[in-house]
């Protein structure tokens, strides 16, 4: 595979680490009440969906970028990668538009 | 200068090299490296006068060069300095960054050649999956070679060096020697 | 039809007119006792246990595809109880069992092969953990043994000994592991279901599930909806698409890619399963003479059953690290897998928050030499509402709980197990 | 039989063997068309009744002559004759047979075939149980396979390299020749593959003219203008076997098949084209018509006869019989005549077809039979219920062309049934970037080929935005083949579909009857397509007849599944060539060269290197260099190196809180200078990695992590500061391989440390316990140290450029001599921290929790850290598994690391396990084995005497559980 790396253009998958769903980016404050309900789904259940997959990939053996690719888990087709930290920055400008990733 | 004598990325007390047809290859035991990031809101420095380049970019000039490592990194290369406490002169002309020695975190190697770019193109296809072609002098990029993570910079269109972890140089030398000596087989 | 060496013997002697289909193609019926979505190794096996065993009636096997179709139909035939957990060590020692008779219970050869299992260990650490797994299944009351260098070296002399970046030091030896024929038991398994009369229904997909007031009542398919008072599922690597079509879409499983590769037909060189405890790879012979191989998952989510050149790459690499005499031998098919990968690695034999809707799942990679007891205990499950005794771990809320079974201690990241 | 003509360099002569003896042939020749020139047909045994068989084809789709070729540990087998380039001194065998080809004993089979049928093994061989692995399989394992390995190391070399381009043909017949072309024309970079050494695929095979002048002189012209053309790269005996994700290509590069020996060259290589477009003009694979005994030596693919006749000027006999559904079985005969063979007869199946020369056509007609033991003699016409047999020595069959749409059905997608032209297509859902051309795209005649070659080019390139023309094509043959389907001679007997694996028509006829109608059924109950060819001349076939069987269309009947690799690759390429110690880097600790001089053994632990002990001299067993080792740090001062260990620089005007989320413990009441031990979980709650926090400077961290798991504790730590936790100033970089790093242990260390450090006081008010410094040592080498201790002792870990490392480390052991200096590895380091307590990578298994390491009360309740949370689940806090020490009650007893605890008395099984015993050595310092391990209740059992079981070494000792740490349990003396 090859993922379309926002800074550095087409880079080889093998480059890269995979990690997961990024839902991983949302993780609940450890310190809020209901800590124990809100970290169980965030570290246990995933879509795992057949078709868009949003996911984290490291470049490892690149510029140690974190990124999130959007991908279809059944033809492999990548539809674009951004910085995960581009995504976070914007994930928490609409947080109060309640847009999540 | 300290009373310890110190030792080459391959373990002796001179650079190792290697020549074969049109391409020498040689241990570069002379270069300092720093690290430079930036930290928050700090302006963009320019160490010794370096427009540090962006991202895949290398450039070079008086005996100091940078590449870009990764999102508001770089590596500074003091040549012929590796004596030198060259991350003190880099933290003082990086004010507001984070500065790391890398000096010895790092061996480098230098590979030239003598006709021109092609044996550099067919040298590096055996080595990285790069399109080499598209890695035009003023390049540098990190990827990775035989399992092992390496920054590859295109110093000019005949010279290329690779960068790798100082404690797998003896590993690194092994691929850039066999993929060299096969490539000037091949070509006889 | 009974299958013996002498009605092969009659048949052949008179043109091989009576052999009969190994299994009707049934209608399927308006509505059944138990639906079994999935006909694939462990939904066969549970039917099969089901009808036969816990004598159970008005059975279905729902398959989207042909029968067999799954990940029984493409893996590397590995069977082994050498497990190291309490949660899950007396499963697949009951598996094995299981597998010891299974083909004369079930009148099929599916070539069960008992020629040993070997994990080859390249550090002290290493042998040190393989001793403590080695102890708990012996205690489990399967066998183990420990082989250090020269032991081994007597066994499997073509390993890498001399010239290893890591060299073998001994390994983990369970003479009862070896492999079975897979479709073998896909097909045995399913010859055994239909002549207990369960319909077992090719080329019907589940597309909905009927619940009422929390209750299942049966599933939406391609040819129709089919009414169930109890619904199983055992659909591997579409657990979350199947599940999700009863309202439970967010699992703790991932689905991923693991190729798996034959060999050339070649002379018999070797002699069990050998596993590299060094890279990723494993390997056996068929009784054929292909050289059968695979190594880790491809690591990203997909449901693409074909995986990429870097994980070829790197199966092969670790087996000429391991025995470079396979060298010259030419790699024939490769192939792709959807794995269940749970996120402990343990798998998941439960009931499901729907009243009347079951759940097995969770295999990763390695649901084949599972089939057996999977099958029995999801029977079990199904017929009597209560876990089979050696399944009892396999519970659906030990994550949030806490009382996982991480064999490889990865946590919770399905592409680590 | 040699004809005249071909492309055979007739000047030289090369000496080959086969099954020892010794033949002529020529360079051009493959091993298939050498033999042929010397009258052998009979080339190999079929997989399952042993029969007899010949060259059926003429390139890489050949299911019968397969060899062992080269000796030794050369030796490779099942290749395929028909693509080995013949070389002087090659040598080779036939296989699958005993005692020899013309009489093997196996051959018995056959006489029992009618036992072995399709998926006859599934209803037998069940009872007794036992006989299975003793009787049954080991006849059956030993009947099957077809050639051997030499069991042997591959003592060639490979390579592995990575390309790009804009456009990858694969394929240089006309439809590739034209694609390449056209692109390479147009200035596109162009990498063009064919599994030949000669570009031209059927054009060579051919008689046409291009432009009324041999195919051959066009491709010398092209060659010509290719050579001048730098951005067109050929692979010649390259063959493209897979197409994988977002144009990415593996392709293997026979290097140096052709020749006896590889020299300094690698054998194969392995290239992984990345390819932002693709031309498959694979080409077409030609079908036969299976009719009863169409397997003997002599009966062939006829397009096969005539390459063998037009390109290597051989023929396998004298005179040759045909038969076909299409035109393309004249042109055999009309090039075969021209050549100098006799064609007894044309059966031609369709009514009425005319011949193109001089020949008799027998019309409305099929073949039905053959004879001749091991060649043919002759074959049996049915016409009209009336059958005459033929004499002729070899058949050539043509029964339509299959196009080669393998590599683009690599990605799932299913060929595609034409029914207008009787033949699969390429899937609509073709991998990313490819277009199908040529005869792959059933454009077969040469007219055809050229121009959708030129237009897939076209196309490609205009899709990539670059600017091309159609390059003049030259005029070529344009014939449509006029067939008619045939797809099996209907009969009672015997008729092979697949050759190699013996599967007849009847096979598919009783898997039709069994219900093993689905194709995957089919094929995997009869065998079908499983045999080294791949089905690449028999799955269709056997697809058209299941469709007869069931009355459905072939269509619907379906479609098989291709995939990689297009021909078998060998598994040494794959691996690419770093085999033996290559397999891995491998990293070198900074002292290496001096250990290495001072009687280091090393040990690998993941990629590094390290001395595990060093033997002195009279040192005759491991026990009594580690002990020495052991017993020199707890009372003179021990150095070792310990830069394996993770380091990670930590700055940013956040780093303090950065570090405090990352540790499950506080870390920001840290104060610069000082040292903190700290203990990271994983989300999950389970501990995860430990090591040492150093706070060099107000914003300046550096933090050690397991040598294990240094790079994955760097990502996670780059995923909090990147993804978690963007809004804190932070900024890491590994410094890992920077310094050289050495741990000084013992009672002297201070006083070791003094000898060699420029002017810093190193006395335990200036420099407590957990301090650390940046300071300068022997003359002024920058250097870091961190009083901090595993082993329980006064120690210190030193840090110098990694360059004045090993200088540094010789430098201690040599002015500590009069303090006992001694350099101790891996074992003694492991020995000391066990007799300490201290939990490594045998206690952080990633299955345990703080709790049970006894560090349950670290995880602070006062901030959110990684893991906190979860590490409270009810099933972690109900563990009581904690690490305990465990002590021999008899002392000459070993404790064994991997034993599990019971309470006295108890029965040994799985429900009654309490723990188990995590590491073990043997202590000089107690001077007897000790452990440490889990216990349940383990806290509360201190003085209980317990077992620990080893059953798999049949051993059983008595314990008593006994504090961790058995060194100074105050920490008297590392605080001295």
């Amino acid at each position: 595979m090859l993922i379309p790396h926002p800074l550095l253009g087409l880079r080889d998958a093998q480059e890269f680490s995979y990690l997961g769903d990024a839902s991983l980016l949302l993780r609940p404050d450890g310190m809020a009440e209901n800590a124990a309900e809100t970290f169980f789904p965030y570290v246990y259940l995933r879509e795992n969906p057949a078709g868009l997959h949003r996911e984290l990939w490291f470049h490892e053996q690149g510029d140690r970028s974190w990124l999130v690719v959007t991908r279809n888990t059944v033809t492999h087709e990548i539809l674009g990668a951004e910085l995960a930290g581009d995504v976070v920055a914007r994930n928490r400008a609409s947080r109060d538009g309640g847009d999540l990733a | 200068m300290p009373d310890l004598e110190p030792i080459t990325a391959l373990g002796s007390n001179a650079p190792r090299s290697l020549s074969s047809g049109s391409l020498t290859l040689e241990e570069n035991a002379a270069l300092a490296l720093a690290s430079v990031s930036l930290r928050r809101n700090a302006p963009k420095p320019s160490p010794f006068g370096l427009d540090l380049p962006g991202p895949g970019g290398w450039t070079g000039s008086q005996g100091v060069s940078a590449f870009w490592t990764g999102p508001g990194q770089w590596m500074i290369e003091g040549h012929h300095r590796a004596d030198s406490d060259f991350a003190v002169e880099v933290a003082t002309s990086c004010p507001g960054c984070s500065v790391t020695e890398q000096t010895d975190g790092f061996a480098a190697f230098e590979i030239r050649s003598s006709m021109g770019e092609k044996p550099i193109l067919r040298l590096m296809e055996k080595l990285v999956n790069i399109d080499a072609s598209r890695l035009s002098a003023g390049s540098a990029t990190r990827t990775g070679l035989e399992h092992m993570s390496v920054f590859v910079i295109r110093r000019a269109p005949d010279r290329v060096a690779v960068l790798g972890m100082r404690s797998a140089a003896g590993s690194i030398w092994h691929a850039l020697e066999v993929a060299i000596l096969r490539l000037n087989a091949a070509a006889a | 039809m009974r299958y013996s060496a002498f009605r092969v013997l009659q048949e052949a002697l008179r043109g091989h007119k009576g052999w009969r289909p190994l299994w009707r193609d049934p209608e399927p019926q308006a509505a059944y006792d138990t639906v079994i979505v999935g006909g694939g190794g462990h939904g066969l096996a549970t039917a099969y246990y089901l009808a036969n065993t816990f004598k159970q009636s008005r059975i279905a096997v729902l398959e989207k595809g042909w029968l067999g179709s799954g990940n029984i139909g493409r893996n590397t035939t590995i069977i082994r109880s050498n497990y190291l957990l309490p949660g899950n060590e007396p499963f697949y020692e009951f598996s094995m069992k299981l597998w010891e008779n299974l083909e004369q219970e079930f009148n099929f050869n599916a070539m069960v092969s008992q020629r040993g299992v070997v994990n080859l260990f390249h550090t002290d650490g290493q042998r040190d953990a393989y001793r403590r797994r080695g102890n708990a299944a012996i205690l489990a009351g399967a066998d183990a043994e420990l082989l250090e260098r020269d032991a081994l070296r007597a066994m499997i002399p073509f390993l890498n000994f001399d010239n290893a970046r890591f060299p073998v030091k001994g390994g983990l030896l369970q003479r009862r592991g070896g492999t079975a024929r897979h479709d073998g038991v896909a097909w045995g398994y399913a010859r055994g279901a239909d002549r207990a009369g369960v319909d077992l229904i090719q080329n019907c997909e589940v597309t909905g599930f009927r619940i009422e007031n929390g209750t299942v009542k049966g599933v939406e398919t391609s040819r129709g909806f089919i009414g169930a008072k109890k619904v199983g599922v055992a659909v591997a690597g579409s657990t979350s698409r199947v599940m999700a079509q009863a309202g439970m879409g967010q699992l703790p499983i991932e689905s991923h890619v693991l190729q798996a590769f034959v060999s050339e037909g070649l002379k018999p060189t070797i002699p069990g399963v050998i596993t590299f405890g060094a890279g990723h790879f494993y390997i056996s012979q068929s009784d054929k003479g292909g050289l059968v191989f695979g190594g880790d998952i491809d690591g990203y989510n997909s449901y693409a059953q074909r995986g990429n050149l870097p994980t070829v790459e790197d199966v092969a690499e670790g087996g000429m690290a391991v025995m470079p005499m396979i060298g010259r031998a030419r790699l024939l098919r490769m192939w792709g897998g959807i794995m269940d990968m749970s996120m402990d690695g343990s798998p998941i034999i439960d009931r499901t928050p729907i009243d009347g809707l079951y759940l097995n799942s969770g295999w990763c990679y390695g649901g084949f030499k599972a089939t057996p007891a999977s099958g029995y205990a999801f029977a079990h499950l199904l017929a009597t509402d209560r876990p089979h005794e050696t399944a009892g771990a396999y519970r659906l809320d030990r994550f949030q709980r806490g009382t996982v079974i991480d064999e490889k201690g990865a946590g919770a990241q399905p592409n680590l197990h | 039989m040699r004809l005249s003509g071909g492309l055979i360099d007739r000047s030289r002569t090369l000496r080959f063997s086969f099954d020892g003896k010794t033949y002529a042939g020529h360079p051009g020749d493959t091993l298939a068309s050498a033999l042929l020139a010397n009258d052998v047909r009979l080339m190999g045994r079929s997989f399952k009744y042993h029969r007899p068989r010949g060259v059926i084809a003429a390139g890489s789709e050949e299911p019968n002559a397969l060899v062992e070729l080269r000796d030794g540990a050369r030796r490779e087998p099942n290749t395929r004759a028909t693509t080995v380039e013949l070389f002087d001194g090659l040598q080779a065998r036939s296989q699958n047979r005993w005692p020899s080809l013309r009489f093997d004993a196996m051959a018995v089979n056959d006489l029992f075939a009618n036992f072995l049928t399709a998926g006859f093994y599934y209803k037998t061989f069940m009872w007794p149980r036992a006989f299975w692995e003793k009787l049954y399989e080991p006849a059956i394992r030993r009947a099957a396979g077809l050639g051997s390995l030499s069991m042997q190391g591959d003592p060639d070399a490979y390579d592995k390299g990575f390309l790009h381009c804009d456009l990858l043909v694969v394929g240089a017949g006309a439809a590739g020749l034209a694609a390449a072309l056209t692109a390479a024309r147009a200035g596109a970079r162009v990498i063009l593959a064919d599994e030949d050494h000669r570009l031209g695929g059927r054009l060579l095979a051919e008689s046409h003219s291009l432009d009324d002048r041999p195919a051959t002189e066009w491709i010398a012209s092209l060659e010509a203008e290719f050579a001048s053309l730098s951005n067109l790269r050929i692979l010649r005996r390259t063959t493209v076997f897979g197409a994988f994700d977002h144009g990415i290509y593996g392709a293997v590069e026979r290097v140096s098949d052709h020749k006896p020996e590889p020299g300094i060259q690698p054998r194969q290589t392995l290239w992984r084209i990345t390819a932002k477009r693709t031309v498959l003009a694979g080409g077409a694979t030609e079908r036969h018509i299976p009719f009863r005994d169409n397997d003997r030596p002599g009966i062939m693919l006829g397009g096969a006869l005539r390459a063998y006749a037009n390109r290597w000027a051989v023929s396998p006999a004298k005179r040759v019989a045909i038969f076909t559904n299409n035109d393309d079985g004249h042109r055999t005969a009309f090039d075969l005549i021209s050549r100098g063979v006799e064609i007894a007869a044309v059966v031609d199946s369709r009514p009425n077809a005319q011949a193109k020369g001089t020949y008799r056509v027998i019309n409305d007609a099929v073949v039905s039979g053959s004879k001749g033991r091991l060649g043919l003699q002759s074959v049996a016409v049915t016409r009209g219920g009336q059958t005459e047999w033929i004499a002729c020595s070899a058949l050539g069959v043509s029964g339509g062309w299959n196009p080669n749409v393998h590599l683009a059905s690599h990605q799932r997608g299913r060929p595609v049934w034409d029914e207008a032209q009787q033949t699969f297509l390429a899937p609509a859902d073709l991998p990313g970037g490819m277009i199908v051309a040529g005869a792959a795209a059933a454009q077969g005649t040469t007219h055809a080929a050229l121009a959708s070659g030129a237009d897939a080019a076209l196309r490609a390139l205009n899709d990539l935005g670059i600017a091309a023309s159609r390059p003049a094509l030259p005029a070529a043959e344009d014939a449509p083949l006029n067939l008619r389907p045939l797809w099996h001679v209907p009969g009672k007997h015997r008729a092979w579909i697949d050759f190699q694996n013996d599967v007849t028509v009847k096979d598919v006829k009783l898997s039709h009857q069994e219900n093993m109608r689905a194709v995957e059924h089919l094929k995997r109950w009869t065998t079908l397509g499983m045999a080294t060819d791949q089905g690449k001349t028999a799955n269709v076939s056997a697809l058209a007849v299941m469709a007869e069987m069931t009355g459905k269309g072939i269509a619907e009947t379906g479609t098989t599944i291709f995939r990689p690799p297009y021909t078998p690759v060998s598994i040494s390429v794959l691996g690419g060539g770093n085999t033996g110690e290559h397999f891995r880097p491998r990293r070198l600790t900074p002292s290496h060269p001096w250990a290495a001089a001072h009687g280091a053994v090393f040990v690998e632990v993941g990629q590094w290197m390290r001395a595990q002990y060093f033997v002195r001299p009279g040192e005759t067993h491991w026990r009594q260099s580690v002990d020495r080792e052991v017993l020199a740090a707890r009372k003179g001062v021990g150095i070792c190196d310990v830069t394996t260990l993770g380091k990670v620089d930590v700055q940013g005007a956040d780093a303090a809180e950065f570090l405090d989320r990352l540790y499950c413990n506080a870390m920001k009441s840290l104060k610069t200078g000082m040292v903190r031990y700290g203990l990271m979980l994983r989300e999950d709650g389970q501990a995860w990695d430990d090591g040492t926090c150093a706070r060099l400077g107000e914003t300046h961290y550096v933090v050690t992590t397991t040598t294990a798991n240094a790079g994955t504790v760097y990502r996670h730590m780059e995923f909090a500061r990147q993804c978690l936790w963007p809004e804190l100033d932070v900024q890491l970089i590994s410094t890992t391989d920077a310094w050289a790093q050495f741990s000084v242990a013992g009672p002297n260390a201070r006083k070791l440390l003094e000898r060699v450090v420029d002017g810093f006081d190193l006395s335990n008010e200036a420099f407590p316990f957990m301090a650390c410094a940046n300071l300068s040592v022997c003359g002024g080498a920058r250097a870091r140290l961190f009083r901090i201790s595993f082993s329980g002792e006064l120690a210190y870990e030193i840090a110098v450029p990694a360059r004045y490392g090993n200088a540094l480390f010789a430098r201690l052991v040599e002015l500590g001599q009069d303090l006992g200096a001694t350099p101790y590895g891996t074992e003694a380091l492991g020995v000391l921290r066990i007799e300490k307590g201290h939990a490594a990578g045998n206690e952080l298994n990633g299955q345990t929790t703080a709790q049970m390491l006894g560090m349950g009360r670290m995880v602070s309740t006062k901030k959110d850290s990684v893991g906190a949370v979860m590490s409270r689940r009810e099933g972690l806090a109900a563990d009581t598994r904690v690490l305990v020490g465990l002590q021999p009650v008899d002392p000459s007893e070993p404790v064994v690391a991997g034993s599990h605890l019971f309470a006295e008395g108890a029965t040994q099984e799985t429900a009654t396990d309490q723990g188990w015993i995590t590491s073990a050595c043997f202590s000089p310092h107690i001077g007897s084995s000790i452990g440490l391990g889990f216990l349940a209740d383990g806290a509360a059992r201190r003085g209980e005497v317990i077992v620990a079981a080893n059953p798999i070494q049949n051993q059983s000792v008595r314990l008593r559980v006994v504090s961790a740490h058995f060194v100074d349990p105050e920490g008297e003396r590392l605080r001295a």
